[in-house]
């Protein structure tokens, strides 16, 4: 016997056909999955790359899409650490906090890059321009401590870093209050 | 594919082979610290000198992590650490009599002459982004073996005789593993190769899939053979991207070749790889967990038994080991069970990869016999503690406890790792010198378990967030002899009650620096009943 | 069926096959404390409050979802397993704000029962006095996250009973959160159907009927396990 | 005979534990039979004696004064009872502690929240300062004996000083003992 499950009404799927090509390319990859629910994760994965984080209306459509209940997809977005349901700045600075790094000094660097950046780990700053974040390991500790800037792994790294980075940063034209 | 078509590509590959080659290190460390435009700059280097007795390789992990980007000129083996693009020019011109401007490293250090490679037999040697540098150091081999001169059977036999246990923490016996998934019925069987190292201060299977794709695919395929299952998935974490990109480009090869897909090899076997990428969350390193999540669910933890050899991924027989276990299986299978068993201590055969890191001298991958003291590893490989002495080593990651430098006598297996209050876990070993506080140790390996605690089960979800808190009373002089007995209970408790791996082992870090530094915890107590003075404020 | 014979503390006990060790000892009259256990739907093992020794293995294990073996010997109630009861419910009291006091469900509540059963006169840890919210936007029915134990027993009786999923759980560790679909207000969900099971599972104060004052919330929840039995005689 | 020398001590609480206490209505001459009432908030003594045999404490400890009171009984008194939920788990009266510090609370309460000119209560060597969170008693000194309740039943009262006055060790147990609210 087959139970199809029932499918709440979705709310305005204002978002969907606009055109916007996002929602195609998110498309093929569930179709890529055959929309199987197990593929959740990776859909989750595609939808963060495309849109840069999960908004409620992203996870209803997925949800829908997927067949799943609203509030399995929304559990398995909070449950895992790497999605972001609100949105990132447009640059990043991810302090690690592996042993080895934390063994080696990260805590200050930590501590530097929130002095320097005035917002707490896990914060954005109020502009959107920068968010500050932690990792619990990124495998790189043979040169600990590392920080990631925009993506780049750096290792070897020192409190004052973070000021270095964020002067380059205002020399190539951003502007950070405060 | 057959043999031949095999062997073929091995004898092309290696007649390309120029005679002189000049290795740069591609993986992740080394990387962050500029080897691709290094290689470059290589490339470039000895375009300019016209010669064609040299070529320059992008290759995996050399070990010393801590010294890179590292370079080494084979066939002399000459060593170069912290290499700058601008040294390019003079290492290659140091092939003609010239001065390198980079420092030299000695390859005759213990750090390298005290390992004994297995698993990485072939990291820092091969490109991993070619297959048919990895089929011409002997690789698939034995999977050709395996299929056409072994039952599945065999193949079980083999592992179970060759001593193997898991490399992911426990030690389970593989072969007992493997021979209980065979065992089991079910329309579909799966293979899991678990990459998702969780542990913080452990790369070693990072380092494998960067350096070596094929080692593990190739592992994985045999244990598909010997146990019946026709999928198989990595699991591995979003954190490690090169891996992930490394592992794609393997796949994608070895279908191409034959080696993955229908009949491999041309036999009636198939077996299919996809990849399950991780979001975040330690707890998927538990293998329940790690099911839930690659069934597209919350990672949480179920009961065991049934266990996933009887019932795993959608209710069928599956097979789990880690990336270091898979990698042992191909030379397992290609030298024989005595040839392993014939290495390393009584209970632990074969090798182990550690991540050396933290306060010591030198930082990075290592494979050491099983049965090598700690003093051996952290003292003559790791050259010891710059600027001090060694405290402790702490082995096992959050699940694992802190070792006393006056321990460090006790040799590298399971059973004497556990007699100490640590384990073996999955190969992190993070060295702490003399200015580590224990009581902050303990604090950041129970914060770290409260974060990843799933919050399925209470003792975990609640007891981790209380020993935390009673961590922090002590730390702040709020605490008097009779917390310390409570935390003491609490640890107890949360380890016997907790539904999964991470909480039965999340107080391992409190008990263990407890029962050697008791003394750091007791300095840090407030008299009784002045507990309450900090309200007076 | 085959039989299986077995000793619980020391009782002889004969029960079917593939039958839980909880399901032998109620039908023995034997009382081991459950707390996310729900007759009627799965079980988890989640709460380790029914953990029991078995003779020859190391570890405790869960009663409700371990199987009865011919010949195990099996103990519910030894000082070992009393005092880390006892601990498991001081932690449910200290993580949130359970005051019985000024509770729906006061008078009638298994958290509350629990602690007069594992002898619990007062918490040993800190409370934590974590800041949780109560949605009252749905019309019949209201949540209180200060009460909420995380059983999940809301969850299961709305997948595996009523069918419809509203529920699951948010976030994980110490900040994990029951739901409802988007976690949108209660009130909001479009997929509730209203029907009230989650209502009669909750174990605590957690999930009440609106209306209802201090110690008024009582609730029959033999009627899952009646509704369960009475849909799977049917055709 | 000796008498025992009683204590009942009110600190951050409804007062309720105490009314129950009276609810024992004629076994209290029994009790009066048995012991000195030296201290309570129904008698009007204003030191908190020495050598004083048994203490019931009602409430948490919510101010300084409370702290102070409750440090003198327990230097002072051999057999301590935290009497009612307040005392016992901080019950209604540490519900602010979920609002924050004091600080904050006061500000929300009577700043916010206040319908017209609202202002921070203030009124030095009057009103005792709140503690920075509510405490239950045995989070500040010791207990010797705990009686959950809210209020604990004057029955329930009454076990209890049975088993005092008998002498011997306290075993308190079961529904009509130990229940919560």
């Amino acid at each position: 016997m087959t139970v199809t499950r029932f499918q709440p009404p979705a709310p305005d799927r204002t978002l969907h056909p606009s055109g916007d090509n996002r929602f195609k390319l998110l498309e093929a990859t569930m179709k890529k999955h055959q929309y199987r629910p197990d593929a959740l994760i990776e859909v989750l994965h595609r939808a963060q790359e495309l849109f840069g984080y999960l908004s409620t209306d992203l996870l209803l459509f997925i949800a829908n899409s997927l067949h799943l209940p609203p509030s399995r997809v929304y559990g398995v977005a909070t449950f895992y650490h790497f999605f972001s349901l609100a949105p990132k700045g447009e640059h990043s600075c991810v302090v690690c906090l592996g042993t080895a790094c934390y063994v080696r000094g990260a805590a200050a660097i930590l501590a530097a890059a929130e002095q320097t950046l005035g917002i707490k780990a896990g914060h954005t700053t109020p502009d959107g321009r920068l968010s500050l974040e932690t990792a619990r390991c990124l495998g790189a500790c043979g040169i600990a401590p590392t920080v990631v800037f925009d993506g780049t792994v750096t290792g070897h790294q020192t409190p004052d870093q973070v000021q270095v980075w964020l002067e380059r940063l205002k020399g190539e034209g951003l502007k950070v209050a405060g | 594919m057959d043999l031949n078509e095999l062997l073929a590509i091995a004898e092309h590959e290696n007649a390309m082979r120029r005679s002189i080659c000049i290795r740069c290190c591609t993986a992740l460390g080394c990387q962050s610290a500029g080897s691709l435009s290094l290689k470059q700059r290589l490339e470039e280097a000895v375009a300019e000198v016209d010669r064609t007795d040299i070529e320059v390789m992008g290759v995996g992990c050399m070990g010393l992590c801590g010294h890179g980007p590292l370079v080494r000129v084979d066939p002399e083996g000459t060593l170069y650490e912290r290499v700058r693009a601008a040294d390019a020019s003079s290492i290659v011109a140091a092939l003609d009599g010239g001065e390198a401007t980079a420092p030299k490293g000695d390859p005759h250090h213990p750090f390298f002459t005290l390992q004994k490679r297995i698993v990485l037999e072939n990291s820092g040697i091969i490109d991993p982004e070619r297959i048919e540098s990895y089929i011409a150091a002997g690789g698939y081999q034995a999977l050709y073996h395996a299929l056409h001169e072994m039952t599945p059977a065999e193949v079980i036999d083999v592992v179970t005789r060759s001593g193997l246990r898991g490399r992911g923490g426990a030690g389970y016996p593989t072969g007992l593993k493997w021979a209980t998934v065979a065992k089991s019925h079910g329309d579909r069987k799966y293979v899991v190769c678990n990459a998702d190292e969780g542990d913080p201060g452990a790369f070693m299977d990072r380092s494998i899939i960067e350096s070596d794709p094929h080692k593990v695919l190739e592992g994985m395929a045999i244990a598909a053979y010997a146990v019946g299952a026709d999928q198989g998935y990595v699991y591995v974490r979003a954190e490690y991207p090169l891996a992930i990109q490394r592992l794609q480009r393997a796949i994608a090869q070895a279908r191409r070749h034959g080696l993955l897909g229908a009949q491999i090899f041309d036999s009636g076997f198939t077996f299919r790889i996809d990849i399950r990428v991780g979001a975040g969350a330690f707890v998927c390193g538990e293998e329940t967990a790690l099911m839930a999540s690659i069934e597209g669910r919350r990672g949480q933890p179920r009961p065991r038994p049934p266990y996933p050899a009887e019932s795993g991924l959608w209710g069928r027989p599956t097979l789990i080991n880690n990336v270091e276990t898979f990698a042992n299986i191909p030379p397992i299978i290609r030298n024989g069970a005595e040839w392993f068993a014939s290495i390393g201590a009584e209970t632990s055969k074969g090798t182990k990869v550690f991540a050396l890191t933290g306060k010591i001298r030198h930082t990075g991958l290592i494979e050491v016999p099983m049965g090598v003291t700690l003093r051996q590893i952290v003292e003559e490989m790791g050259g010891g503690v710059p600027n001090g002495r060694v405290k402790a080593v702490q082995t096992g990651g959050p699940s694992g406890g802190c070792i006393p430098a006056t321990l460090l006598d006790t040799p590298v297996d399971y059973e004497s790792l556990q007699r100490v209050g640590s384990i073996m876990g999955s190969g992190g070993m993070v060295v702490m010198d003399d200015a580590t506080n224990m009581v902050d140790v303990a604090r950041f390996y129970v914060e770290f378990c409260k974060d990843e605690s799933c919050g399925k089960c209470i003792p975990c979800r609640a007891g981790t967030a209380q020993m935390l808190h009673m961590l922090d009373l002590i730390r702040a002089g709020r605490a008097t002899a009779a917390d310390l007995d409570q935390l003491e209970q609490l640890c107890m408790m949360v380890k016997e009650t907790s539904l999964c791996g991470l909480g039965q082992s999340a107080p391992n870090p409190v008990l263990s620096t407890m029962r050697y530094f008791r003394e750091e915890y007791e300095a840090l107590l407030a008299d009784r009943g002045s507990a309450g003075e900090t309200m007076d404020r | 069926m085959a039989a299986r014979t077995f000793t619980i503390d020391g009782q002889l006990i004969s029960a079917r096959e593939g039958e839980t060790i909880l399901q032998a000892a109620r039908d023995h009259g034997i009382f081991i404390p459950t707390l996310c256990h729900l007759d009627g739907v799965s079980s988890v093992g989640a709460c380790r409050l029914c953990l029991v020794e078995i003779e020859g293995s190391r570890m405790l294990r869960p009663a409700c979802v371990t199987p009865v073996v011919e010949e195990m010997v099996v103990r519910t109630d030894t000082a070992r397993l009393r005092e880390y009861r006892r601990m498991i419910v001081e932690l449910l009291f200290a993580e949130r704000n359970h005051v019985c006091a000024v509770c729906v469900a006061n008078g009638h509540c298994e958290l509350q029962d629990l602690a007069v059963t594992v002898g619990m006169d007062h918490v040993r840890f800190d409370y934590t006095f974590p800041y949780c919210e109560v949605d009252i936007s749905h019309p019949l029915f209201g949540i209180d996250h200060n009460r909420c134990v995380l059983c999940t027993r809301c969850v299961r009786v709305c997948d595996e009973v009523e069918g419809v999923h509203t529920w699951d759980v948010a976030g994980r560790g110490t900040d994990a959160r029951v739901i409802t679909d988007m976690r949108q207000p209660w009130g909001e969900s479009h997929s509730c159907t209203s029907c009230g099971k989650c209502v009669l599972a909750c174990p605590t104060g957690a999930i009440f009927r609106r209306g209802a004052t201090v110690g008024e919330m009582e609730r029959d929840r033999n009627k899952i396990a009646y509704i369960v039995a009475a849909r799977d005689q049917r055709w | 005979m000796n008498k025992l020398r009683l204590a009942t001590v009110w600190l951050g609480g409804c007062s309720g534990c105490h009314m129950s206490f009276l609810d024992l209505d004629e076994w209290l001459f029994e009790l009066a039979h048995h012991v000195d009432l030296v201290y309570s908030p129904l008698a009007d003594v204003k030191e908190y004696p020495d050598r004083v045999d048994v203490a019931l404490v009602e409430g948490a400890v919510a101010n300084e004064d409370n702290l102070h009171l409750i440090r003198q009984v327990r230097e002072r008194t051999r057999l301590l009872i935290a009497f009612g939920d307040c005392a016992v788990t901080g019950n209604v009266t540490a519900l602010r502690n979920v609002l924050g510090d004091p600080e904050t609370l006061l500000r929300t309460i009577y700043v916010e929240h206040a319908d017209i000119a609202g202002q921070m209560p203030l009124a030095p060597g009057i009103v005792p300062r709140l503690l920075d969170r509510v405490y239950p008693v045995h989070k500040v000194v010791p207990v010797d004996v705990y009686l959950p309740g809210c209020p604990p039943p004057a029955q329930r009262i009454r076990a209890l000083l049975e088993q005092v006055l008998a002498g011997g060790d306290i075993y308190l147990t079961g529904r009509e003992m130990i229940k919560f609210g």
